[in-house]
């Protein structure tokens, strides 16, 4: 480690107090939550806002601060900044909190903060006038702790914790409009299914922390770690001596693909894909903060952070890898045909989060390029995807639909949105010189470098795909004539929600030039190993822009005429159009297993072993007591003489006994 | 024996004689003011024995206590709940049995008990402290290892709460007047 | 003899338990004899005090009322209260008929043998006291008990509700100004240190306490002077026994030689509080001493002590009985106010700043 | 054995007491009237503490501490038990154990 940054970094501020970053966010929770909703709503929205962007410059602070100590291409260490002790249940079994700074961490801690503060002061102008904008502000300052405690997890069950917490969060926030039961099926919905994940995610925690206590007492602590290392700290997991010894027990694969289950619950990968489009029901800005830039990266944040375990496994990055990128295309063919702004969006997610995903499942210990792309993505997907949320939501605000037919025409009346509308939508389609066609490239290039070609071909298709829904939605939702009334009385957003979208816009146009592979490598987890670029021999951005511009194209021929092509188009298709368009029947399919399956052949006799014997059983035992009591009652003669007849008599009783005994 | 050892020895079994027949009194009796009389002779005769055994303070405040408290106390509690004419209803047969069979089963364990025990009694003529009330002073507040100052304030306390206790207890809930010299003269009218 | 007299240290302390103690050593009639004289002594001193107090009361009523009181009888109406109590002797002894008449006799009984029990313990001169036990200012407020019993059971027995109402504030009374009595009597204990009434007197020999024990002494001598005053149900706390309201209270059925019991019980108590009040902060037999003027104080000593105690307890009796002539009765309520309100937390207080003055020493003549 | 007051002869006469106490306390129906025979029991108990004291420890003092303190406690007993059996006069009309068993199960 280097003694001259690491004595640099001992005098920063935002280093040593790296804990207020997540920890501001809590505080202003339980400020907002308990003192000043019921006393202000308005200060409400104001206190929690500026908390969380007082973070965010924190986090700016500490990005700044750590890369100076390191500057672009040195090593990237971990550190941890600060952690106590929580709970202790032998020498290796320990679990600290705490927080881990290396570039992953900051990375995440940065977009998080950044664009839960932007949404924070979109919010001030969106949910105006809703009934609980305070306790929506409160929701949305706990979720917001929630994702940094677990960006800045040193250990896995920490993560874990928090993990959960961005569920109850997520719950809470998708649940927000109570009274609609749409809106609570969706928010029971996202929860059930990413705790059923979650499940899978904690065995294998336990996994690891069982089989890594055990190899720690038989073999003692690997090399390179320190004395006091736990079980479940990333450190331990990550070591490479450890990977390969329970690889050796064939322990690895398996818990790492547990693990999996949880980051594709959270990441909402194919077949756990089921609650996202459904949790649109939240609020706009929190379908932007949630589908954006936090939940849902969290499985990919997950799986970059374990990268080099998964890295010692083939097969659980090959799941990763084909599992990543058939949601990509599957997600993107469903997009195509949706008609809410939102779920487009909300697929789009889906398709981008494969990206990541399968990114992340090409890259290996060697061809380390798909990591960087992988997280690259991931930060500019942020930004354009943010945006592309939070013009929706002005979209939405003003025409009072979510249905893309009846809009149109809103260029004129929304200037600003549909500008910065344009930007996101070209960046998302991989457009030159925005941010999504960097990153974009970057992956395919990865896919293609690490000879995954089906992936690869996957990649280029759904580029394209990714280009034509996105056009699609903006040419039916911006140009064009006012297809509804709605859209005459359309008029521009506030400015606090102009201005989040602006500050999206012009980084959206400008992040896609930082050297990303400088900053965020796999060589900042595996040491000694600097490389990071495997450059292809033949430039990949060609065909990558060129599909995307056929996609262009073909929007703009379908829905960018005055005829209506798009009908000719699906009544070609047929059944085809229609199973994409019930979104592959999914629902439905898991509808059929829990209630025909499920339901039938194991809850039902579970139910009734539960109602008679195990609630018979407490049945009989309540019998016995109040029958024996009411026995016993007739003992009680409410005479309190004869109470102390039998004292007296009991304590003479004793007496003799125990002399009795005695001699 | 010596003269000083027979008027003790008088004294005690005149005493104790007294006492036990006013006990007796006290537990039979069918009036019940009676037997509050019987009582304070027992106490009487307590302090009495107490004096034989040397302990004149103690003595002084059992008189001062029990006869010039309680024992007014108890007489006013009969006061309040009973008239002149009212006598006790003898208790029934098996309870009386049950009394009967009960007493003398303790009063045999535990003279079976005594008999049976070799107690470590202290020197001949030991030296009691010349001031007992003195010393109780001193123990009461002393707060080293043998002293009561704790159970000594715990007391204090015990009586305060036993006094307010009473005076919330026993008030008449449908007086709103807060003077309770006042009251407690109403409620002495009414009972009577 | 006389020497020892003159010099005020050797007061010799010589009760007649002592004496009989003495002599039942060596002559166990001459033990007898003791006990027959403190008896028969006790029982004559009781009944000729009370007349003479009584004589006193009526003549002291008289002449407050700017009357002669009773003249006719002897010089001055002297024999008058042996005349009274012959014609009480005559009177016909009327037990109701629905009286619990074995408690309608021991009451009176009750009453006399309380105030024969707090007569032996006063010291009325250093070779006049029956028992001087080291218990003694305990002892005296504990007897007291037994008269405020004998009144209940006077108010019971009789089966008449004047009489069971006048008992029950006889009860409350005494239960309630006890409190300040004791507290009162706790000062003296705390500035003498001894709770031997013939120890008190003599830690007096510099001065008495009610000028030695200075603030604290006079505001202790007040208080005991106003509840002993309650607690003997004289007016004007004679509440018990109140003619216009309860037709003479708790004595209302008693009669003739009974009445009489209670009518001397109540003088004799009078005289009793009176001689204690003396003795606690008057020095009781000592004379007038001031700490340091040997030669005032042998002066002082040539009046025998037996003297000085007659005059400051026939003082504090004076006083006593022009309260009665003066103050108008009180109502129950002022009765309770009185006590609760002003007498207990004046006492706790005057207590407590006796304790800091014993700790300090600030009274006058702290121990040379 | 001797007819000189010792131990023995203390302990039984406190014993007595304490058994009749118990027996007024199991048949007494007047609740004034237990109260009376609860103050036989506290009473023999004081007792037997100086009882003890004398005979077993002269040279010390603690068991007519302890007196004292049960002594106390029965005058606090004494008050509570008055209120309490006027409050149920009060309500009842009667002050007779016997009759107050509403806690019959």
């Amino acid at each position: 480690m280097n003694e001259l940054a690491n004595n640099a970094l001992a005098n920063s501020f935002a280093f040593n107090n790296a804990w207020l970053i997540p920890a501001l966010p809590f505080f202003s929770f339980l400020l907002v939550g308990l003192f000043i909703r019921p006393y202000s709503e308005k200060l409400a929205g104001i206190v929690a806002t500026l908390s969380v962007s007082t973070s965010a410059a924190l986090s700016l602070w500490l990005a700044f601060d750590y890369f100076s100590a390191f500057p672009a291409g040195a090593e990237h260490p971990a550190l941890v900044s600060w952690s106590f002790q929580w709970l202790r249940y032998n020498e290796y079994l320990v679990v600290n909190v705490g927080t881990l700074i290396d570039s992953l961490s900051i990375l995440l801690m940065v977009v998080v903060t950044f664009v839960s503060s932007l949404v924070h002061l979109y919010s001030i102008g969106y949910m105006k006038g809703e009934d609980g904008y305070g306790r929506y502000f409160t929701y949305l300052n706990l979720f917001t702790f929630s994702m940094l405690g677990l960006v800045v997890a040193p250990n896995i069950l920490q993560t874990y914790i928090f993990w959960e917490l961005v569920g109850v969060s997520s719950f809470l926030l998708i649940g927000f409009y109570y009274t609609k039961p749409s809106a609570v099926a969706a928010s029971k919905k996202a929860f059930i299914v990413t705790r059923f994940a979650d499940l899978f995610f904690l065995v294998g925690i336990l996994l690891i922390a069982v089989v890594g206590y055990n190899l720690m007492s038989l073999f003692g602590v690997p090399n390179g770690l320190p004395e006091n290392v736990s079980a479940f700290d990333f450190a331990f997991i990550t070591n490479s001596g450890v990977s390969t010894m329970m690889n050796n027990f064939g322990i690895l694969t398996p818990a790492l693909i547990l693990i999996f289950i949880g980051a594709a619950g959270k990441s909402a990968l194919f077949p756990l894909h089921i609650w996202l489009p459904d949790a649109m029901e939240g609020p706009t800005p929190v379908s932007a903060l949630i589908h954006a830039a936090t939940m849902v990266v969290a499985g990919v944040y997950l799986v970059a952070r374990l990268f080099v375990t998964f890295a010692a496994s083939e097969s659980a990055l090959l799941v990763a890898a084909y599992l990543g990128a058939f949601t990509c295309i599957f997600a993107a063919i469903i997009a195509c045909t949706q008609n809410d702004i939102k779920r487009v969006l909300a697929y789009s997610t889906l398709s981008q989060i494969g990206y990541m995903m399968f990114a992340l499942g090409v890259a290996s210990a060697t061809e380390t390029l798909g990591y960087t792309a992988s997280l690259f993505h991931l930060f500019t997907h942020a930004f354009f995807k943010a945006l592309l949320f939070l013009g929706a939501g002005a979209v939405i605000h003003s025409v009072h639909t979510n249905n893309i037919w009846n809009m149109g025409g809103l260029a004129k009346k929304m200037p600003i949105t549909n500008i910065t509308f344009l930007i996101a939508t070209l960046a998302i389609s991989g457009v030159w010189p925005f941010a999504g066609f960097f990153s974009k490239d970057e992956i395919i290039a990865a896919a293609f470098g690490n000879h995954h070609y089906v992936i690869f071909a996957i990649g280029l298709l759904v580029a394209g795909i990714t280009a034509f829904y996105m056009f699609r939605i903006y040419i039916v939702t911006f140009l064009g004539k006012a297809r509804s009334e709605a859209v005459d009385h359309a008029h521009e957003a506030p400015m606090t929600m102009t201005i989040p979208l602006m500050i999206l816009a012009a980084l959206t146009a400008v992040v896609g030039f930082i050297h990303f592979g400088d900053y965020v490598s796999v060589a900042s987890i595996i040491t000694g190993d600097a490389t990071g670029h495997a450059e292809g021999g033949f430039p990949i951005w060609i065909p990558a822009l060129l599909s995307g511009l056929t996609g262009i194209g073909i929007a703009w021929f379908m829905y960018g005429g005055e005829k209506d092509r798009a009908t000719a188009v699906t009544e070609k298709l047929g059944v085809i159009y229609r199973v994409i368009c019930a979104k592959f029947y999914i629902d439905e399919i898991y509808q059929f297993i829990t209630h025909k399956i499920i339901i039938r052949f194991i809850s039902t006799p579970i139910a009734w072993f539960d109602k008679r014997i195990v609630d018979g059983g407490v049945d009989l035992t309540g019998w016995l007591t109040r029958r024996s009591g009411a026995t016993l009652s007739h003992l009680q003669t409410g005479q309190t003489q004869t109470y102390a007849a039998w004292l007296i008599n009991g304590v003479i009783a004793v007496v003799v006994i125990i002399w009795l005994y005695a001699s | 024996m010596n003269p000083a050892e027979l008027t003790h020895t008088i004294v005690f079994y005149g005493l104790a004689l007294v006492s036990i027949v006013a006990a007796l009194l006290v537990v039979t009796v069918k009036r019940i003011f009676r037997a509050a009389v019987a009582l304070a002779t027992v106490l009487v005769c307590g302090a009495g024995f107490y004096i034989l055994l040397d302990y004149d303070f103690i003595a002084g405040i059992q008189l001062l206590v029990y006869v010039g408290g309680i024992v007014i106390l108890i007489v006013f509690a009969v006061m309040l709940t009973s008239s002149l004419e009212d006598t006790e209803i003898r208790p029934s047969k098996s309870r009386k049995a049950l009394g009967i069979i009960s007493s003398l089963g303790f009063l045999a364990t535990a003279l079976i008990a005594f008999q049976s025990t070799s107690f470590p009694l202290s020197a001949p003529t030991p030296e009691q402290p010349s001031d007992v009330a003195l010393e109780i002073g001193r123990k009461l507040l002393g707060y080293g290892s043998d002293g009561y100052v704790l159970p000594f304030e715990i007391i204090s306390l015990l009586l305060l709460s036993a006094v307010i206790g009473a005076i919330v207890v026993a008030r008449n809930p449908l007086k709103k007047s807060s003077d309770l010299s006042g009251q407690s003269e109403q409620s002495d009218g009414s009972a009577t | 003899m006389l020497e020892n007299l003159l010099t005020h240290s050797a007061f010799e302390i010589l009760t007649l338990s002592d004496r009989a103690a003495q002599a039942l050593a060596e002559n166990p009639w001459e033990a007898a004899g003791y006990t027959l004289l403190a008896l028969g002594g006790t029982g004559a001193f009781l009944s000729l005090l009370g007349m003479a107090l009584i004589y006193v009361e009526r003549k002291v009523a008289a002449h407050f009322q700017c009357r002669l009181g009773p003249m006719r009888v002897g010089w001055h109406g002297m024999l008058q209260s042996i005349a009274d109590a012959l014609k009480l002797l005559q009177k016909e002894d009327i037990i109701p008929e629905k009286a619990d008449k074995l408690l309608f006799f021991l009451a009176p009984v009750f009453s006399i043998i309380a105030t024969v029990l707090a007569l032996i313990i006063i010291p009325m001169s250093p070779s006049l006291q029956v028992v001087d036990l080291n218990i003694g200012v305990i002892f005296i407020s504990a007897v007291g008990g037994f008269g405020v019993l004998g009144i209940l059971l006077a108010g019971w027995s009789s089966n008449n509700k004047w009489s069971l109402l006048g008992a029950m504030r006889a009860g409350a009374q005494f239960i309630s100004y006890e409190i300040s009595v004791t507290l009162s009597l706790l000062v003296i204990t705390l500035l003498a240190g001894s709770l031997q009434l013939s120890e008190i007197v003599q830690s007096q020999q510099d001065g008495w306490w009610i000028w030695r024990g200075h603030i604290v002494g006079v505001v202790a001598f007040f208080v005991f002077i106003i509840s002993s005053t309650a607690e003997l149900n004289r007016p004007p706390f004679d509440l018990p026994e109140a003619e216009s309201e309860l037709t003479g209270g708790f004595h209302t059925e008693y009669s003739g030689l009974r009445f009489s019991f209670f009518f001397l019980a109540e003088f004799i108590n009078m005289f009793i509080a009176s001689a204690l009040g003396a003795t606690l902060f008057f020095g009781g037999w000592m004379p007038f001493h001031i700490g340091g003027f040997e030669t005032f104080n042998s002066i002082m000593d040539l009046i025998p002590p037996g003297l000085w105690f007659a005059g400051k307890t026939a003082f504090i009796v004076f006083l006593m009985m022009w309260v009665r002539w003066t103050f108008p009765r009180l109502r129950v309520d002022q009765l309770m106010r009185l006590e609760w309100k002003f007498l207990l937390p004046v006492g706790f207080i005057n207590l407590f700043a006796a304790a800091t003055i014993v700790l300090t020493k600030l009274y006058f003549f702290p121990g040379q | 054995m001797s007819f000189v007051p010792g131990l023995f002869h203390w302990l039984c006469l406190s014993t007595i007491l304490f058994s009749i106490g118990l027996y007024g306390v199991m048949t007494r129906r007047n609740a004034v009237g237990v109260l009376m025979s609860v103050e036989l029991l506290l009473n023999s108990a004081a007792m037997n503490f100086l009882i003890f004291n004398h005979f077993a420890a002269k040279p010390f003092i603690d068991g007519a501490v302890m007196a004292l303190f049960i002594i106390a406690v029965a005058a606090a007993e004494a008050v509570v038990a008055m209120a309490l059996f006027v409050a149920i006069f009060r309500s009842r009309k009667t002050v007779d154990v016997t009759q107050i068993d509403t806690l019959k199960g």
